[in-house]
């Protein structure tokens, strides 16, 4: 595997048996535990994904059934909300690096770590026990009372999946919070931490704050489901409105927990690559905040025509207006940071640029679905599909491949080969151009989402977008492809290969098993690349 | 046993006691409304006693202590416009 | 002047929301083609390896800059956003309240149907025959799951929830057959349980109900139900039981036991049906037993139907 | 200590002194408390709208639980909040017989408590109100009532499940001190499992009014 120098005590280096993996405390090697595990679930995801939009090449449900496609594109939004993109960058890039950035020997709480990863796998268990005895079939949203009373696949199995890897969420998000507040090297104040920890740092409070509602909402649900009594179903007395708040009270902060952190990343790459600190970096860390806290109040924009008072719609409408200013604010400030850079286009930079305008695409369609007016014929139409998926994909997901490709050679030693890296950039973000961007015109004509089958007049673009989900499909597969090829044939990485800032570059590649040989000590401001020292570095390593 | 150390702790449990009757014997009195807001303050005060004197906030860092208030205003977030929302709609 | 791909414009709302919508393209369209230029021009201009001036302005300029640049990305997408908001909003409260003369037309969705039944009696499925220039109000109710009656030609849509009446209504301006989709996911079919609004003029409308008059209206059916569960036993003339009149009661205010009042409207009528101790008339005991799940959700509407129709009498007796 | 030792054996503990390990495990406590309120939370927002939905039919079914018990479990609890929080002031001067005395007075305060729930739970049983097992409430407010002892089992089973495993605790704790007396951390992990046992007892200080005392004029 992994030719580590003898003698050396890199995390890799020390023993490669299973036991060791499986019993590891050392938050970089739970990172890979975690990596490796949502890698195969974005996979599972994507399969479903591909199988949609196959399907959804011809108006006519002609290749599955109506209940194998109602199945397909739950799981496609269980295993990709909760099994991919929540942990995605907090659990891989997040647990690898927090300790590193901050001059950590580890996490706060090591044990508890690896405790989260097996509720993650634990989990994992019970979602995929439910695929393979039949799948469930009610949206990844679980709205009573179809839920409870008229869905007759395994939703209990699939709600107790995801209930279980909540605490995995919830303990890793704990887990960071104390450690960034307790053990930040001397000097590092809060001001000169980098943007990805102020993102891990907000994140983490999302995750202890909000999981815990969707924990017992959808216990709530399992027990009414089972025992047929409950304060859900209307026909019982109950609400369903009541479910849809307490549900979105959590999954909308879920859809910040997945941004908030790839904005931490393309803080990080777009400062390396454009060798200019971040514009404005004080205003970035309080927007990051302000997204995190704001994002607690908005949640009823997801149901101005369920049945929602008109004077809760109004409330949640302009707050979620007051949300948008602080997500406007970093791409302003992203554009900024490259004024009289030094750019070079090396793939998680092209990630980056690609995150910034698609992320852009998502934000501003949001500003479509926050209006009341225009939400009444959007919303539930392909228009809000393609709004979460350009935040999601073409945001989070594109985020993470960028940061996987920055932070490679820190995790594996090891450089990828940068054109074969550029070419795989470059597709996915036509790829998932052409596959995302009729479905805003498919939206806006009127295409109802989660349609099996679909009237004559939006064929055009569905064509379209699945020849776009061919690529995209494709796109995907080439990183493995060549991560795995560097792994055993990649140039050797020196501890620095970017000349970036931030203490995870001051330490060999791969680090240490105790990731400082001397305590750091940080008496400088983050993303020094205007600074003598950085520019030096560059000047002889070029 | 009995020392001066623990004087607070016991202080404090006599006050919870004296609350407990007090919230008791309020709510069979037909009080109407009053009775739902002075059983909650009196449950508010209890818990307050509960966190000050035997879970020593005081001793913990501020962090500790913006941390108890976030977990009681998100409740109160959730609570506040859930019921605003189910109150307008007038059903 | 609309967005392409959009559907015909085919009620008053349409073109207003219409009207939104580009104006929100736009802005965000200029927005966002401003960024992208900048991106471009930034990346071509200071790429590595070309030699464009990387001096900064030094630190106190650089930051009063900052400064008045931050503010003015703050404050001015606040205001343009506060506007958008103003604007989808008050579009919004205006269409809220369906006018009071609208012609009523009850909705009942299942799952994977919709059934449509006018005052005069005619009843549809999956279909709605709807006279233009008219202003029409469907008040709805499911009897599964959540559904949603969306008519993207009218750019209306609102969930259709069980023990529950939300109301929805338009005006069609244009004659023609516009699509009708269930926008709520409700199981199997849910992308087969669609419709067809056929839009007449007022007068073939008018010729349309005539030629389909051979089944009595919602008041009359109403009225043999009203027979049929013997609410007649103590609502009607002559009845043993005390029980609040009828006659006169939709649309007055009731006054309730235990203080306050309540309108008499759809939701009251429907509530005190099937949970008849939820709100109790003033003056009266709670002895009347609950109908849930004896009266299906169509015969209710009629039951309704012929109690709104004794609105219009004098309340006979006390 | 011969030198490869020192380089064999890396030093991956993240702490460096006691103090921040103190602290550490603190914070770590209470944010863990903070998700357990709002856990908790989903129910009493429930409760709140369920309540506003069904006023009548919850006094009168809040007039079927039992007043008697319910106060005396409070008073239990309270006062086992008192026994925990003095075995963890003994455990900090490391008093060995104090703490365990205490610790024993805790867990069987707790047991106590459960023991009351479970007898409570037989009555209402026998009195058929239990949720979906043949519940009988008079027609008038039945939707209503059933909600109200849906929510009322729902929220003291949880409330139970979290005081058994606080029991739980308490009871290896104790087991653990009388075997082998005071460790490093045991004063710290005392105190953290005081603190868990006082939010279980603050959550009960807010579910008693709402299922025993409200509208019980």
């Amino acid at each position: 595997m992994i030719h580590a120098k003898p003698g050396s005590s890199s995390y890799l280096g020390a023993g490669m048996t299973l036991r060791s993996w499986l019993t590891t405390q050392d938050h970089k090697r739970i990172a890979i535990l975690y990596a490796l595990s949502i890698t195969v679930f974005f996979f599972i995801g994507g399969a479903a994904a591909t199988l949609i939009r196959i399907e959804l090449a011809t108006p006519a449900g002609d290749l599955i059934s109506a209940n194998t496609y109602n199945k397909l594109f739950t799981m496609h939004g269980v295993i990709m909300v909760w099994f991919f993109l929540i942990p995605s960058i907090p659990a891989t890039l997040g647990n690898f690096l927090v300790p590193l950035m901050i001059g950590a020997r580890d996490l706060a709480f090591p044990r508890l770590n690896l405790a989260s990863w097996y509720l993650y796998v634990f989990g994992a268990l019970f979602t995929l026990a439910a695929l393979f005895l039949g799948g469930v079939d009610t949206g990844w949203t679980f709205y009573t009372p179809f839920s409870t009373t008229f869905s007759d696949t395994h939703v209990i199995a699939v709600v107790t999946g995801v209930f279980i890897v909540g605490f995995s969420s919830i303990l890793t998000g704990l887990n960071f919070i104390v450690t960034i507040h307790k053990l930040r090297a001397p000097g590092l104040i809060w001001f000169r931490l980098p943007l990805f920890i102020w993102a891990q740092y907000a994140t983490s409070v999302i995750l202890v704050l909000a999981t815990p509602v969707l924990a017992m909402t959808l216990t709530l649900l399992a027990i009414e489901r089972v025992l047929h009594v409950g304060i859900f179903d209307p026909a019982l007395g109950g609400d369903p409105l009541l479910f849809q708040h307490l549900f979105w009270f959590y999954s909308h902060p879920a859809v910040y927990i997945m941004i908030l952190p790839a904005m931490g990343v393309v803080s990080e790459i777009l400062a390396c690559f454009a060798r200019n600190p971040i514009f404005g970096y004080r205003s970035m860390a309080y927007a990051i905040i302000a997204i995190a806290v704001v994002g607690f109040l908005v949640w009823g924009h997801h149901m101005f025509v369920s049945g929602q008072s008109m004077y809760a719609g109004m409330v949640f409408s302009i707050l979620s207006y007051l949300v948008a200013v602080p997500s406007a604010i970093k791409v302003f400030n992203w554009t900024a940071t490259l004024y009289k850079g030094t750019i070079s286009f090396e793939a998680p930079m092209l990630y980056a640029l690609g995150f910034i305008g698609l992320f852009m695409m998502g934000g501003m369609t949001g500003l479509f679905l926050a209006a009341l007016a225009l939400d009444v014929h959007l919303t539930d139409t392909y228009f809000v599909v393609a709004h979460f998926h350009y935040i999601m994909v073409g945001g989070a997901v594109a985020a993470y491949l960028g940061g996987i490709h920055f932070w490679w050679p820190k995790v594996t030693g090891r450089l990828y080969p940068e054109r074969w890296a550029q070419f795989a950039a470059i597709l996915l973000f036509f790829g998932f151009n052409f596959t995302f961007f009729p479905q805003f015109l498919l939206g806006i004509a009127g295409m109802p989402r989660r349609y099996h089958e679909y009237a004559p007049q939006f064929h055009t673009l569905n064509v379209l977008s699945s020849a776009g989900a061919v690529i995209l499909a494709t796109g995907y597969l080439l990183p493995l492809f060549y991560f795995a090829w560097s792994l055993f044939h990649g140039e050797r990485a020196p501890a620095n290969p970017w000349h970036a800032t931030g203490l995870e570059w001051s330490v060999p590649s791969p680090p240490l098993v105790e990731n400082f040989a001397t305590a750091p000590v940080v008496n400088s401001e983050p993303y020094g690349y205007r600074s003598q020292r950085s520019r030096r570095a560059v000047a002889s390593g070029a | 046993m009995r020392n001066a150390r623990a004087r607070p702790y016991v202080l404090a449990w006599i006050a919870l006691l004296v609350l407990l009757g007090l919230s008791a014997g309020s709510s069979l009195l037909a009080l109407g409304t009053f009775n739902l807001v002075s059983n909650f303050a009196i449950a508010a005060l209890k818990a307050a006693l509960v966190v000050i004197v035997f879970m020593h906030i005081r001793r913990s860092e501020r962090t500790v202590h913006v941390a108890a208030a976030a977990g009681i205003v998100w409740l109160a977030l959730l609570i506040a416009l859930s019921l605003s929302d189910f109150l307008a709609r007038g059903s | 002047m609309k967005l392409p791909f959009l559907p015909e414009a085919a009620s008053v709302l349409a073109s207003k929301v219409d009207a939104l919508l580009l104006a929100v393209t736009l802005m965000t369209g200029i927005v966002a083609f401003g960024v992208v230029v900048l991106l471009v021009v930034f990346t071509i201009k200071y790429r590595r390896g070309t030699d464009a001036s990387r001096e900064f302005a030094p630190e106190p300029v650089r930051r009063r800059v900052r400064r008045r640049m931050e503010i003015a990305w703050i404050a001015i997408p606040l205001l343009l956003f506060i506007a958008v908001f103003g604007w989808g909003a008050t579009l919004y409260f205006d269409h809220a309240a369906p006018p009071p003369n609208a012609l009523e037309i009850f909705v009942v969705a299942k799952q994977w149907m919709w059934k449509l039944q006018h005052v005069t009696g005619q009843r549809e499925i999956d279909e709605l025959h709807v006279p233009s220039g008219i202003p029409v109000k469907l008040v709805m109710t499911a009897q599964d799951a959540i559904h949603s009656f969306f008519v993207p030609a009218f750019r209306v849509k609102q969930d259709v929830l069980p023990g529950r009446y939300t109301i929805l209504w338009f005006t069609a301006t244009a004659p023609g057959e516009y699509d009708l989709f269930c926008a709520e996911y409700c199981g199997t079919d849910h992308s087969r349980m669609l419709g067809k609004i056929v839009v007449l003029e007022p007068a073939q409308y008018q010729r349309w109900l005539e030629a389909h008059n051979a089944e009595p209206t919602m008041a009359m059916r109403g009225e043999s139900l009203f027979r049929q569960f013997g609410c007649g036993g103590c609502h009607g003339a002559h009845a043993a039981v005390r029980s609040p009149p009828l006659e006169g009661l939709f649309g007055r205010q009731v006054p309730l036991r235990g203080g306050g009042t309540v309108l008499a409207d759809d939701r009251y009528l429907r509530d005190s049906i099937l949970l008849p101790q939820k709100e109790i008339a003033a003056g009266y005991d709670p002895v009347m037993p609950s109908f849930a799940g004896q009266i299906s959700d169509p015969e209710l509407l009629d039951l309704i139907a012929y109690i709104k129709s004794l609105a219009a009498k004098e309340a006979a007796s006390p | 200590m011969t030198h490869d030792t020192a380089l064999a054996a890396p030093n991956t503990d993240p702490f460096s002194d006691p103090r921040q390990r103190r602290d550490a495990s603190d914070l770590g406590m209470w944010l863990f408390l903070t998700t357990e309120t709002l856990f908790f939370g989903v129910l009493f927002a429930g409760y709140v709208i369920m309540r506003a939905r069904f006023p009548h039919a919850f006094a009168a079914a809040g007039r079927h639980t039992d007043f008697a018990l319910g106060t005396a479990n409070t008073a239990l609890l309270l006062t086992s909040s008192l026994c925990m929080a003095l075995a963890v002031a003994t455990a900090e001067v490391n008093r060995r017989r104090a703490t365990l005395i205490w610790l024993g007075a805790t867990a069987a305060l707790g047991i106590a408590f459960l023991a009351i729930k479970g007898f409570e739970y037989h009555a209402e049983y026998v009195e058929h109100l239990v949720p979906a097992l043949d519940f009988r409430f008079d027609a008038r407010d039945f939707r209503g009532a059933e909600i109200f002892f849906w929510l009322y089992f729902v929220m003291t089973g949880v409330h139970a499940l979290h005081l058994t495993a606080g029991v739980a605790v308490v009871v290896l704790m104790a087991a653990r001190l009388a075997r082998s007396g005071f460790g490093k951390q045991t004063p710290l992990s005392i105190e953290l499992a005081g603190l868990y046992w006082h939010f279980v007892d603050i959550v009960w200080i807010f579910v008693y009014p709402c299922l025993y005392l409200i509208a019980r004029s």
